[in-house]
């Protein structure tokens, strides 16, 4: 196996740069993607390599360059949009709601629109207004498109492949706090079934059997680090990070919560319409028998995302998330109890 | 170019326009006929199809009354590996492209949301998201730029849709990359109930040349001015010389769809000023002075005009209702865990009202 | 009590000029809401009453009416802003999303935005594409907006009043199936706070014991049309009119299913990330141990609204609400028993 | 009015503009010096915001170098009743409105999305969504003209803006209803990394004409001549003559915001070419030649310069981090249930954390 560390936002270059190499119709589109390499330089050195035809800058307009992908797509190119930060997809809105989303039932599956729109989102890095949204609960409720998040550069170089080549649109959302971590990845395409996370899939990360922890993206390590913190008080946590956002794997979280009957999710976005509430109704569906508490929701509060010295308390952090786990073990007094 | 391009007056004279003539020196009586013809088939199809709204058969009808030249006149002028992205409203274009009339009226009937495979007539699904179409349209020209072809990819909307940012960020994406795109703009004087004067101040194609595009207004009346116009954008694209605006002034001489009722909100005066451009009458004028329309030909036109709407009637009567298990089909192109749930609980639910033991 | 026959889309109407005779900053925005008075006529006659600076018809452009009503919000005025259809929202979802919903914590409240977007939505008209959406999620995700529906004829006349005098912004959802249905409308304001539906409150229509089923808008009338065929069969229903879907009226909800132990949620929205699931999660952990049944979500499909001579299947209708009554009540297997 | 307008050339000279002349006839060199002053000042602040940006002091800075001319030109033209909406660039425009330097740089510590109340300056907060604004002052000028009053709203934005869908569809509303605007867009070349070219083909003051807007292209790094055509497009807005587009032609001479690097994709070259254009130095010239500046009133002018600097160092640093709990206010303007749950839960969390017996 040819594995290699690098960074998630590296991965994300490379997985990309493969794409390209292997599929000759992809085509990157974006604000300042090309000579600048995107504003996190995911995009570094591929116009270089590919040219400015196939590593366009576009003029500043998100529907435009939504709206000119789709055309893309018609004209059986493969394009993959970058929104320059999360808080600027909503002007695309329209086309990847009423069009990405639509032409493929629309046409009865004449027309397929493989695009990828990749955002990088969420918080945690003291970023101005408008940079750290977490768009993604517009996106699962909207039918006709598929939604994936990563947390590692591993996942980070096979699912960018996977997205850029379905036949689906995917929004392929990048927790910007977690571009610069280094991990292990592998390259070999021979291993491929092994180390390839099929796109739709969640992974437990950490075995469990008090509790089921899920979450995905930027807040995946901070799962991992309650999960270790907790595992000190004699509380065995199952982590999975849920890597397909829409669809979701129920099969593998249900797996989960028949064997610990107790569910905790946390994710950066309000809370109210938030995944959560799909989670939890979800699993409370097709695990009702083996649930202890009421699943448990540790997210973003119902506000428009705070100025940057107050993210830190907007956004879950461990301490918020044990006390969700304290909750959903009936440690502590939760939503139900308090009124 | 400056000025209204118009080569057939309105009361059927031939006007010279030097600019343009070369455009259709191959167009000789037979070609005028047979555009004579598609306009009045088109006109013939949109009473049908609004006759087929009255009894019931279809759930909605846009008009094109009144932009016949307009439509023929563009349609006509497109080579088979341009592309049309489209609004609601363009049937004649439709036509013009081979697309049979019973796949005009489906999404009508409600029995599917595109009538036709896009990619079998190079016509796009007519698009109801007012304007977003016209970044489609330029995307798909940085394809065939990107190929390096010479087809040609056309934008349809109307005066409205101009206010839209879509249509607007669709320019600066055309000029930027010098894209083989035409955005054809019918100005058809209303948006629904909001006449052309609340969307702009000036002329409609003076919005192309802020973005530095060309922009050409002409007689939207006159099919063969339009011809002429289309043929010469259609021919700067391939040339790569990148988008041109047209700007085919014309009316709306029905109402917006069969829903609407125009008497509220405009005069009949106005109706009436418009009538007198008919683009049927001022091509049959002209060419009756040419002796080419004649009551004979001018009765196997209106007959083959109502074998396309006897065809159209019947083809729509006969339109089949979809399944109900096909509501799950195409939205992904690939399986889909949470929807193919959904399906087979739907499924289960259905089977409950089948007598035992019916199988589907 | 002065009280009035009156149609649904006549109510909305009767509402608004009484809003625009109280309060000269209301001002009405929209396409052909002017000498048309509306695709629906909900605006006829309030242009010839208050002159077209007061009842505006506007270039078409969605986005340009939001941000142009936000700008009149900084010049004191309180503008009604109609999207001509449900599917026509999503052009002017930046505006809404990153301006309406912002302004006011943006500005430590400096600036209010007390605007009302007015939105016929929904299904079971017949109608082309884009014409039967129910985007209604998306703005229940989104904090700093408020989010009502009416269903009657009383509601739509104290509501719409109500959200136009609101500080807040206020997504108004009209159920255009439900335009032409008559209803007696108490007009004396006297008696008003006996009459006037607090924006916010759910509504119980139908007391009963059995199962709690929760809907709102265009369902409201299927919902009480399923209680009546199931008391026929002994099943007691109680039928909520949630009315505000954000805030959700939990009190409300909560009590009932205190009392119930089932619910079934219906919406015609799709089921991933719709209202369902945060009613869902949200009673589930106000009520854990009252309830006998996982919550049932009976709604549209995860599909783009299909075509007008589908969604009679699509649309959730008694047939299928029974089928959601029948499971929540163990009457027949459900999700988690289908495996 | 066609052409560059430019009433002090790149070496300092004079020249006559007989267009304009009049909307400068009361700038005395008194009042010229003020405006030398003010230029000097806010490229001062840029400095100070940059090096606390640099100190870990502020998250970021998006400085303003080179545009000082344009800022302040428009910025002095205002009326205190015109009402201005931005985008984060402007805060020389935010100066002249009264801003104090603290208030400038609360937004870029991260202590609040908004430095001051707009109401208290006329100037919403800077707009982080590029264009957005452009409608809000569209519509603030609609409420001037519905009350009557002889205000302007003046929409700030950059080269890039105009590719937006939501700037042009300012313009059409603009337009339409004969709003009292003023758009005042500053081309600095770049929008981050892309040339101006890539948004447009043509002069990006052209854009305005193909919405029947009239537009004046102004050399934006003379400070007199923006101030000119600023008052000329306000007096045309109160005297209901209805909106004005003004493109600055300027340049950015810095990085984006303080988290760029120019260097990765623009020419040195370029910026020398543009740093012969300097504003601030053009009009020392001028001013030295007339005798204006002087030694002295230079060095006064610097002392005030740095007067602001060390009030702005001090408000920055003095600056407290916002409490917890505020996270929960003024999302709403009435009491949110929801909201109040979420709150009222986070506050019995907190109070785990603290000691038995203290509260909060
Ligand atoms: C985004 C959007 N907004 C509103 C509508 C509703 N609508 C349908 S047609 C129409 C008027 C379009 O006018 P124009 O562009 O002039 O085309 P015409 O109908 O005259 O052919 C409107 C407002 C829509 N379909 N899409
Ligand atoms: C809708 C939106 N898209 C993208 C961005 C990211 N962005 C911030 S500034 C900028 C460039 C703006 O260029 P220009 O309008 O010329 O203004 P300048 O920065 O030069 O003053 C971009 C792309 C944004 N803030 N908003
Ligand atoms: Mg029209
Ligand atoms: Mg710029």
């Amino acid at each position: 196996m040819t594995t290699s560390t690098m960074t998630l936002s590296k991965a994300i270059n490379a997985g990309l740069r493969r794409s390209m190499e292997n599929d000759d119709t992809v085509i990157l589109m974006g604000e300042d993607i090309g000579k600048l390499g995107g504003v996190y330089r995911i995009t570094e050195g591929l116009q270089e390599s590919f040219g400015p035809r196939r590593v366009m800058d576009t003029p500043l307009a998100e529907s435009g360059i939504l709206g000119t992908a789709i055309g893309l797509a018609y004209a059986g190119y493969r394009p993959v949009c970058e929104i320059q930060f999360d808080g600027f997809i909503y002007p695309a809105f329209d086309q990847i709601v009423s069009q990405v989303a639509r032409m493929h039932s629309r046409t009865r599956g004449a027309v397929t629109v493989p695009l990828t729109i990749r955002v990088p989102f969420g918080g945690g890095i003291g970023s101005a207004e408008h940079h750290s949204d977490s768009p993604e609960a517009y996106f699962t409720h909207t039918s006709g498109l598929r939604v994936v998040s990563v947390s590692n550069p591993n996942d980070a170089y096979w699912v960018i492949q996977e997205a850029v080549a379905s036949n689906d649109p995917v929004l392929f959302f990048e927790p910007k706090r977690r571009y610069h971590v280094k991990g292990e990845v592998e390259l070999d395409e021979a291993e491929l079934d092994e180390v390839r996370p099929p796109m739709g899939a969640a992974h437990v990360l950490v075995e469990g059997t008090d509790v089921t922890l899920v979450t995905y993206g930027g807040l995946v390590q901070v799962a991992l680090d309650a999960a270790r913190a907790a595992s000190a008080d004699g509380i065995s946590i199952e982590v999975i990070d849920l890597r397909s956002l829409s669809p979701l794997d129920f099969e593998t979280v249900t797996r989960s919560v028949q064997k610990t009957g107790r569910i905790v999710i946390t994710h950066e976005a309000a809370e109210s319409g938030g995944l959560g509430a799909e989670v939890a109704a979800g699993i409370t569906e097709r695990a009702f028998y083996f649930l202890q508490h009421a699943p448990v929701r540790v997210t973003g509060f119902d506000i428009p995302f705070p100025p940057a010295k107050l993210e830190k308390y907007h956004l879950p952090d461990l301490d918020r998330i044990l006390d969700g786990v304290d909750r959903a073990l009936d440690r502590r007094n939760s939503l139900s109890e308090l009124g | 170019m400056s000025g209204l391009v118009q080569l057939i007056s309105a009361d059927g004279q031939r006007l010279p326009a030097p600019d343009v003539e070369t455009w259709v020196a191959d167009i000789d009586d037979e070609r005028l006929l047979a555009l004579y013809e598609d306009m009045v088939v088109v006109r013939r199809i949109d009473t049908e199809a609004t006759a087929l709204q009255r009894q019931g058969e279809l759930a909605l009808w846009p008009p094109l009354l009144g932009q016949e030249a307009a439509q023929i006149g563009s349609g006509r002028a497109l080579r088979d590996d341009d592309f049309v992205f489209a609004s609601y409203r363009e049937n004649a274009v439709a036509y013009c492209r081979g697309i049979s009339v019973t796949d005009l009226v489906r999404v009508w009937r409600g029995t599917t949301q595109s009538g036709w495979n896009p990619f079998t007539y190079n016509m796009a699904t007519p698009q109801v998201i007012i304007g977003a179409q016209t970044l489609h349209a330029t995307g798909y020209a940085l394809g065939i730029q990107n190929r390096g072809t010479d087809a040609v990819a056309v934008a349809y909307f109307g005066d409205g849709a101009t206010s839209e940012g879509d249509v607007n960020e669709a320019m600066v994406f055309a000029a930027s990359y010098k894209a083989p795109v035409v955005f054809f703009c019918q100005n058809n004087q209303w948006a629904i109930s909001e006449p052309v004067r609340l969307q702009s101040r000036t002329s409609i194609v003076d919005r192309a040349l802020g973005f530095g595009i060309p922009g050409i207004q002409v007689d939207g009346n006159d099919v063969l001015a339009v011809m002429a116009v289309t043929r010469l954008a259609l021919d700067r694209a391939r040339r790569g010389e990148g988008p041109t605006f047209i700007e085919a002034v014309t009316y709306r001489m029905g109402p917006h769809t069969t829903a609407d009722d125009p008497t509220r909100y405009r005069e009949p005066a106005e109706l009436a000023e418009w009538q007198v451009k008919d683009p049927i009458t001022r091509l049959a004028t002209y060419l009756r002075a040419r002796g080419v329309l004649t009551d004979e030909s001018s009765m196997a036109v209106d007959n083959t005009a109502d074998q396309v709407a006897a065809e159209l009637r019947a083809g729509c009567l006969g339109l089949a209702d979809p399944e109900p298990l096909s509501l799950f089909e195409h939205v992904y192109a690939a399986p889909h865990s949470r929807l193919a749930e959904q399906r087979d609980r739907y499924l289960s639910y259905l089977q409950m009202f089948e007598p035992a033991g019916a199988t589907r």
